[in-house]
């Protein structure tokens, strides 16, 4: 169907393609096979949840972190070690409150905070809540479990251009006095994106 | 461009297929999809405006069917052979069938000459563009009002970038539209923040 | 609804496949569900507004991929059944196999009430609705303004008539559109007339 | 894919899904073995292309009728014998001339006045020419083979409505004293949908 100067010919398969540009670049010297491996060890290791877990349950617990984390939260996560790619400018984080929601996504492509957040979901690259999001946010959430007051406000975020979002929760309530590393287990990729609460 | 990708808004599709702890990666063979299109970039083969416009060039009905990382690879493909890097027929000689690519671009525009600058609070208009190449303004903001709420970091200007065409740096605005305004009568109350390149923007006086 | 079926001025589409003395039918099975629901519009099961509505409201995949008659296969059996005439059961039943269908509707709407009377010449701009049903609008038109050149018959507003609701008969007008109006800088220079509902215009002053 | 409830069946072929409803319509009585006789014999014999073509050559040969054809096109091809569906209620007849050129297309399906100029050829049908003939026309005619000059005004009609559009082409300049028999003999479904000119 997409090429029709080729079709005498099946479709290779996906994998077989796959193989196909690595062997490719292998021949030219460009070590595929290295950095995929460096690839799946950031993947796997690096770019996870538990990075932007640990942003939120200091939020929770610093306010002076917070303040600097709402200011600027591409500066603000390297005071945890944490990095984003240089392509990354800026990390700007919404603060949920009692009154307003907010979730992520993005229309065009698939666009978030991946290293922060961890890299989406299946469902986030999905034609269904990449097309849905924007205009039926409500209803999409409760499809998919968070039923919020009509009193809540929604903000939906368009991941559009290189500024990447994550969603700052509201701390259960059920929290208080936890240290950190209690907190941060609570936080998930989820509800980073916007579609849970805790 | 006008094209399948420019999907927010759209009616028709169903519910979203949501899970619990829902898989980033699904076979073997997606990881390495991502690893070799994050390699290319690191070698500079393309940036990642180039990367995003090479999937929005895919064939329509490619683009509905194909699965996120075979969106990955098909650009990933297309543009290794557009920048003369692999040749299609090794490819598919390697890949023992036919290999998949996108149409060829349009071409791109350079950043609008007279930009504003727009401060948190203006009250600004999405100009009604038609852009036959790579634009990062969605459809359903086009010819919308917003207000900006703030300003974001410049980026080079992705309409230029995804071409080869010189691109400074411009800023992006968050700007806040309401759902109202965006579909009237016809959405789920909410605001939407989309972040918008200055090029694509006018004041409202 | 803004749909998948809506693709007038969509762009990363390739060659129209032309040849001359091109088929109508390729498959013998194609006529017979022409047949076929021809019969099921004879009998009243359904009007031709809810055939089409039908249609678009296929889930957008695979609206994309079948073919014309399997679109129309599908637009058949979804309203046999939402009618009460088979069952899903019975057609899968009897196929040996799934048999997908269209997704549910939603809500149509009436006539708007204060129609305005166009003549010839006349300066029109159409509206900027977003219905949830069925609609005769093309979305590019959405918003845009052009200059009545006839009118045509009065037929039942559709947006009515595919969702079972009281639909009167009112007029379309023949509405002459420039290409620069509709797809400014990014469209060959060309008129396009469109037959549009008096429901959906409003006059330019 | 367009149904999740039933991912564990395969999809049964169109031709069995079709022989199914066919079945539960003779089970009810509904004759559909009849219909579709009926029917092949109105696709194949009746709605022919050669229906318009004798409008064409009358409306160039008949000024009288050429003029009552462009008033109202319905109400002329019933002279000749001609039919159209109860809900085609307006047959408009776009007069082709040396400065202008019409062109139909249906960009939301695929309308046509089959009955006058012949069930639609696949192509018309198809997404290609439903996108692309509305803002790329002078492109599409090209791509097809008619390379119009640019001095010739193109009118595109968008068949949005049940009113109905043909195109009624220049008569070639070799045709003169030809009968009406042999004109129709050159007047093509393509021409009267306007992707060529004779």
């Amino acid at each position: 169907m997409p090429d029709q100067s080729h079709v005498h010919q099946t479709t290779a398969s996906v994998e077989q393609r796959v193989d196909a540009i690595q062997a490719a670049f292998d021949e030219r010297g460009m070590k595929p096979g290295e950095f995929i491996e460096e690839f799946r060890h950031l993947a796997e290791e690096q770019w996870v949840p538990e990075n932007g877990a640990r942003v939120v349950a200091k939020a929770w617990t610093d306010p002076a972190f917070r303040q600097r984390l709402l200011a600027n939260g591409r500066d603000a996560v390297t005071e945890l070690g944490l990095t984003m790619p240089v392509h990354h400018r800026h990390l700007v984080v919404l603060e949920n409150t009692p009154a307003v929601h907010n979730v992520i996504c993005c229309t065009l492509c698939s666009c978030t905070a991946f290293s922060i957040i961890g890299l989406p979901p299946d469902w986030y690259k999905d034609l269904e809540y990449r097309s849905r999001a924007v205009r039926q946010s409500r209803t999409v959430l409760k499809e998919m479990g968070l039923d919020l007051p009509p009193e809540i406000e929604i903000r939906v975020w368009d991941t559009t251009a290189d500024t990447r979002y994550m969603v700052l929760p509201v701390r259960p309530a059920e929290t208080a006095g936890w240290p950190e590393e209690k907190l941060a287990k609570l936080v998930t990729k989820d509800a980073m994106i916007g579609v849970s609460r805790l | 461009m006008d094209g399948m990708h420019d999907l927010g808004g759209k009616q028709g599709f169903g519910r979203v297929r949501y899970s619990l702890k829902a898989q980033t990666f699904h076979e073997p063979w997606e990881k390495r999809v991502n690893a070799l299109y994050s390699l290319a970039v690191k070698l500079g083969i393309f940036n990642m405006d180039e990367y995003r416009h090479a999937i929005e060039r895919m064939e329509p009905r490619h683009y509905l069917s194909a699965s996120y990382y075979e969106r990955s690879l098909t650009s990933l493909a297309t543009l290794c052979v557009e920048k003369g890097i692999l040749t299609r027929e090794e490819l598919e000689r390697r890949a023992y069938g036919a290999f998949p690519l996108s149409t060829p671009s349009a071409p791109g525009r350079p950043n609008v000459a007279t930009r504003e600058h727009f401060k948190p609070g203006d009250k600004v208009k999405v100009k009604t563009d038609y852009v036959p190449g790579h634009v990062r303004m969605p459809g359903y903001i086009r010819g919308k009002t917003g207000v900006v709420v703030s300003e974001s970091p410049a980026y080079p200007f992705p309409d230029a970038h995804a071409h080869g065409v010189k691109a400074a740096d411009e800023p992006t605005y968050d700007v806040r539209f309401s759902t109202e305004e965006l579909w009237p009568n016809s959405a789920d109350p909410a605001f939407v923040h989309v972040g918008v390149f200055q090029s694509y923007l006018e004041r409202v006086v």
